[in-house]
């Protein structure tokens, strides 16, 4: 179902509804996803921000529990509903990545309370970033996976299109907001297709998964890792990576378990007690990352861990491309 | 929706000191302090759970009691970082946490009728503890019981008042080992591997199960290999440094398999085949 | 909070040989001075890692003071003249980030100054009063 | 810039085998960007270049996972002057042996920032940069665009004091004169209230990536004091309060070390102007104590040493 939302009209999305509005903001020279309360507080024309909106549902610092002495006070679950508005296609697909993860076996209720109490609300890619190759792992400047509805910029209004039933829900219960929409649909086609050819990066992931299973002693890595730096740069900014650590934090009697990001780049990650690591190398820890998105993670879960948003090569101090170790490593 | 990081209390009701030293070992029998939880808790032998000391973290440890001993769970911890170097401080009656059960433990019900041969060195005998304990307790399940243990010196072997007790009983065969001479040992000199290649037992209807530090776990294997047992006979519990348990937090896979989760317990037919750093 | 009701908490690191026993002996001549100050006792100023003085700052602490023997009389000879250098950075780099100058204070205390500690903890106290609470970047937790 | 000499010379020390491998930089995956790139092999040299996008400082894979091989341990590498301060810094402290070290000075003019060149040129379009004084000439698909070098150069680039190397076994270029001129702070007549707001909201944006710390040649710290957790400076919640620890911890641990070559800050995704601080502290070692980092590599540590007459009007 399409629909048209003039642009002025977006303060009563914001705040007529009763959501939490997050959204591109820009501060500085950086976009990050805030809070806002009107919408020109909204950045629209970014390629993406820095840090991914996997923060929203996965906060870099998250208290699991709160103590004092010996007594554990649980957190009273989150029921705030958020709406996030304005998300890339390919920041929202990473939690249709992610949802696995955090709901399979054990459930992790921090994350998933989040995700139900959530509308996602994207904005497609008219001009895609110089790093992005979205359109190499199945998506697009279009996609709308993970999405409940998506919007397409046509000047002094969107084009809506609801994906979900949660999207046609806002739809039809705030209908004095959107108005039918006309040729609306043609135009966006053509937006697509000149977002979708802008797309410069490209790199074939048919079989990676697989190609991966029988490179894990091959020299390559010893090269790849050669210049990295051993930041977390490229783990952190991803939109899909969420490995963290666990650690207590007191003062006096009472304190905190919180869990916050952690990287595979990270020594100490892998560190035994004994002293003994793993992991010893950048070589290593590489290898991991590498892996971990294009061979465990569709392994263990059916999918590719990686949206093509472009942020670890367009982030690395030292100008290391995801895409180019890829071409490599299917290249081998 | 249950959450599945908070842990349950519970009390320390026994402690035994195993192993003096800078690497000491304790083995503290605790009970959790809700009553319903405390009696239906279970699990299965190799299975593991986090232990929670509030403001100081918590550690992923095998479960060295058998789930046939009921109301209580014990767990064999030695002092090493800042987690285990605190519960050691900590003395009967105080409260920690526990979170659990966590891993896949040993299939015990398949290898009903088998011969069970368990390998040990150092504390890699704690979760070997919890299936000595289990098959003894269900003795006639199960066929001839060989336990093979050793540590580097008569000062590290742990559990060793039990030990002597199953020396003497006709239903167990048990062969400790010592690396270095010394005064008084009568038993067996020599590393773990070795010990068993001279013990020599028999691959027929026979399930390996070895746990220590891993240059022992690789000698044992290689060992048990040459004395005819084939991949999918030999089993073995590992550890790696962990955090969530629950197969989220990311860091203790080996390849695609997480040791918290789709371990501890793996069998050399699996693991022979899994590319990652151990 | 009223200035008059603020009662700040200043954390004092008094080297041994000459502070600390400064201090002392200001108690012992009955010299008043404002409860105001936590001791923590070490061998030399020398010794006193700058971070320690961050980590005072950040654990909630409205002033530190950082006191050892005059130049020239470390019992260890030359440790002061580390901290002299030390510290003089570290107040500069706080004074710049814009953290309130005047919460971390130096001074040299030999150990037969007892009114002069007293006049110490009097003037670290009456500046950081003035400043109120420290609420820049205390923890969370 | 001479880059066929820097060719020549690297092909002949690999040849030769006085050095085991020689880091250097080569050709970015897209445009006309650089990056870091170590080779081993002599037919390799022709891959390195040598242009104004080269803005790595090569100093830090000195100490960062150190060779154990002692076969490895020889090593050639490119600094330009601020690298080469970075560099006279790790030999004062220890952190490399000179007789390891080949060292291929290069006399600096500036380096290129690519976000204030791509605002002027796509960066796709560009097919050859070069130098004329004070002016790049930018060779694209549509024809040539000249750039004065003060609208493109780093900040850091534009108030260079050591623009040519003051060390080198290899000098690639004639010596380069100093820009002269203060660096500007934003901060700048700021009140203590109005720095700490500018911060805090600096601060505060960290996430910790640590990608300062790793791109920086000087931090080698065998455990860093924003990693370790007995004693635990910096927490690992990530908020204004620890973040702030971290990043005076940071800056402190660089006073009188810093060479000022802005890796950090080149590194840092969130925008955190980390040599607005590292200046600052440059700054005042040098206003206090005379001390000029990463000049002399027979040098007492700033903060190892002292004099009986420093400052101290600052002591009761």
């Amino acid at each position: 179902m399409d629909a048209v939302l003039k642009k002025d009209r977006l303060d009563e999305l914001i705040t007529k509804l009763g959501y939490e509005v997050i959204a591109p903001v820009r501060k500085g020279t950086t976009v990050s996803f805030e809070t806002v309360s009107k919408a020109s507080d909204i950045a629209w024309d970014y390629a993406n921000s820095v840090v991914p909106p996997k923060k929203i549902f996965f906060p870099q610092t998250e208290e699991l529990f709160a103590f004092d002495g010996k007594t554990i006070a649980e957190r009273t679950p989150e029921t705030i509903k958020r709406m996030v508005l304005g998300i890339r296609p390919c920041d929202a697909r990473s939690f249709a990545i992610l949802d696995p993860l955090f709901t399979k076996d054990f459930k992790d209720p921090y994350y998933i309370r989040r995700r139900e109490n959530t509308v996602l609300v994207g904005l497609a890619c008219a001009i895609p970033g110089r790093n992005c190759f979205c359109t190499s792992l199945g998506a697009g400047p279009f996609d709308t996976t993970g999405l409940d509805l998506l919007l397409v910029d046509m000047g002094d209004r969107f084009l809506v299109r609801s994906v979900t039933e949660k999207g046609k829900t806002l739809l039809t219960e705030n209908e004095e907001l959107f108005e039918e929409a006309t040729d609306e649909a043609g135009t966006a086609d053509e937006i697509r297709e000149r977002a979708e050819s802008a797309i410069k990066r490209t790199v074939d992931v048919s079989g990676l998964p697989e190609k991966l299973k029988t490179l894990f002693d091959h020299p390559v890595w010893e090269d790849m890792a050669q210049t990295c730096l051993g930041c977390y740069n490229c783990t952190y900014l991803c939109p899909t990576c969420h490995c963290f650590d666990i650690q207590d934090e007191v003062r006096g009697r009472k304190g905190r378990r919180i869990r916050v990001w952690d990287s595979c780049s990270n020594p100490e990650y892998t560190l035994h007690g004994s002293g003994y690591n793993p992991r010893p190398g950048r070589k290593n820890r590489m290898r991991n990352r590498i892996l971990h998105k294009y061979q465990y993670y569709p392994d263990n879960f059916g999918v590719i861990a990686c949206v093509g948003c472009g942020r670890c090569a367009s982030n690395c101090p030292v100008g290391l491309s995801i895409v180019e170790e890829l071409s490599t490593l299917g290249g081998i | 929706m249950e959450n599945p990081y908070v842990p349950n209390m519970a009390t320390i009701i026994g402690l035994k000191e195993e192993v003096k030293g800078e690497r000491a070992i304790k083995t503290f029998r605790v009970r959790f302090n809700d009553a319903e939880l405390a009696d239906s808790f279970d699990y299965i032998p190799g299975q593991c759970g986090m232990v929670t000391l509030l403001g100081k973290g918590e550690c992923f440890f095998a479960i060295s009691c058998s789930p046939t001993k009921k109301g209580y769970l014990e767990f064999s911890i030695m002092r090493l970082g800042k987690v285990t170097r605190a519960l050691h401080e900590l003395e009967v009656d105080e409260t920690v946490g526990v979170r659990g059960p966590y891993g896949n433990g040993f299939p015990v019900d398949e290898w009903k009728g088998k011969n069970i041969l368990c390998i040990g060195g150092g504390i890699g005998q704690a979760p070997l503890r919890s299936l000595i304990q289990y098959v003894m307790d269900n003795r006639k399940d199960y066929g001839k019981l060989d336990v093979i243990y050793g540590a580097r010196s008569t000062a590290d072997l742990c559990f060793m008042g039990e030990l002597e007790e199953m020396e003497k009983r006709d239903d167990v065969d048990v062969h400790l080992s010592i690396d270095n001479e010394e005064e008084g040992w009568t038993r067996f000199v020599g590393f773990v591997p070795t010990n068993l290649t001279r013990i020599a037992p028999s691959p027929e209807n026979t399930i390996a199960i070895t746990c220590g530090p891993p240059i022992m776990i690789k000698f044992v294997i290689q060992a048990l290999e040459k004395l005819g047992f084939t991949p999918d006979q030999i089993f073995t519990t590992l550890e790696m440094r962990m955090k969530c348990g629950i197969g989220k937090c990311g860091r203790c896979n080996i390849g695609n398999v997480y040791v918290c989760k789709d371990g501890p317990v793996f069998s050399w037919d699996v693991l022979k085949d899994v590319k990652g750093e151990m | 909070m009223a200035e008059d009701d603020f009662e700040p908490k200043i954390v004092a690191f008094l080297c041994n040989w000459c502070s600390y026993a400064g201090a002392d002996l200001t108690g012992t001549s009955r010299i008043q001075y404002p409860p105001s100050v936590r001791v923590v006792r070490v061998m030399c100023s020398g010794r006193i890692n700058p971070l320690l003085v961050l980590h005072a700052l950040q654990q909630g602490a409205d002033g530190v003071l950082i006191s050892g023997c005059h130049p020239g009389d470390c019992h260890y000879i030359q440790g002061n003249y580390f901290a002299r250098r030390r510290m003089n950075l570290i107040t500069r780099l706080l004074e710049y980030v814009g953290i309130d100058s005047g919460r971390v204070q130096m001074s040299w205390v030999s150990a037969s100054e007892g009114p002069k500690f007293a006049d110490v903890i009097k003037k670290v106290t009456e500046d950081v009063r003035k400043l109120g609470p420290n609420e820049q970047f205390v923890r969370e937790v | 810039m001479d880059e066929e000499k820097m060719r020549d010379t690297v092909r002949d020390l690999l040849s030769t085998g006085k050095v085991a491998s020689v880091i250097g930089y080569e050709k970015g995956e897209l445009g006309q960007g650089a990056r870091p790139c170590i080779i081993t092999s002599p037919d390799d040299a022709d891959r390195l270049i040598l242009t104004p996008m080269c803005k790595h400082n090569l100093t830090v894979y000195l100490t960062l996972e150190p060779p154990t091989d002692p076969e490895k341990k020889k090593v050639a590498l490119i600094v330009k002057g601020c690298d080469a301060r970075a560099l006279i810094q790790v030999l004062q402290e220890r952190g490399v042996e000179r007789d390891d070290l080949v060292i291929l000075g290069v006399p600096c003019t500036g380096m290129i920032e690519p976000d204030k060149l791509y605002q002027e040129v796509i960066e796709d379009d560009i097919l050859e940069i070069s130098e004329d004084g004070d002016t790049f000439i930018i060779k694209t698909r549509d024809g040539e665009q000249t750039l004065k070098k003060e609208d493109v150069l780093f900040d850091e680039c534009l108030t260079c004091t050591y623009p040519t190397p003051l060390m080198a076994d290899v000098m690639l270029g004639e010596p380069v004169e100093p820009r002269g001129g203060e660096a500007s702070d934003p901060t700048e007549g700021m009140s203590a209230e109005e720095r700490w707001a500018f911060w805090s909201d600096k601060f505060s944006k960290c996430i910790r990536c640590f990608a300062c710390r790793q791109a920086c040649p000087l931090c080698f710290c065998e455990v860093c004091a924003g990693d370790s957790l007995k004693p635990n400076w910096v927490k690992r919640s990530v908020n204004l309060s620890e973040n702030t620890m971290w990043h005076f911890i940071r800056a402190f641990h660089h006073a009188g070390r810093c060479a000022e070559c802005g890796a950090c800050e080149r590194a840092c995704p969130v925008g955190i102007p980390l040599m607005t601080l590292n200046k600052r502290m440059a700054r005042e070692a040098e206003d206090i104590f005379g001390y000029s980092s990463g000049t002399d590599p027979e040098a007492k540590p700033l903060l190892g040493s002292f004099k009986t007459d420093d400052e101290e009007d600052f002591i009761q």
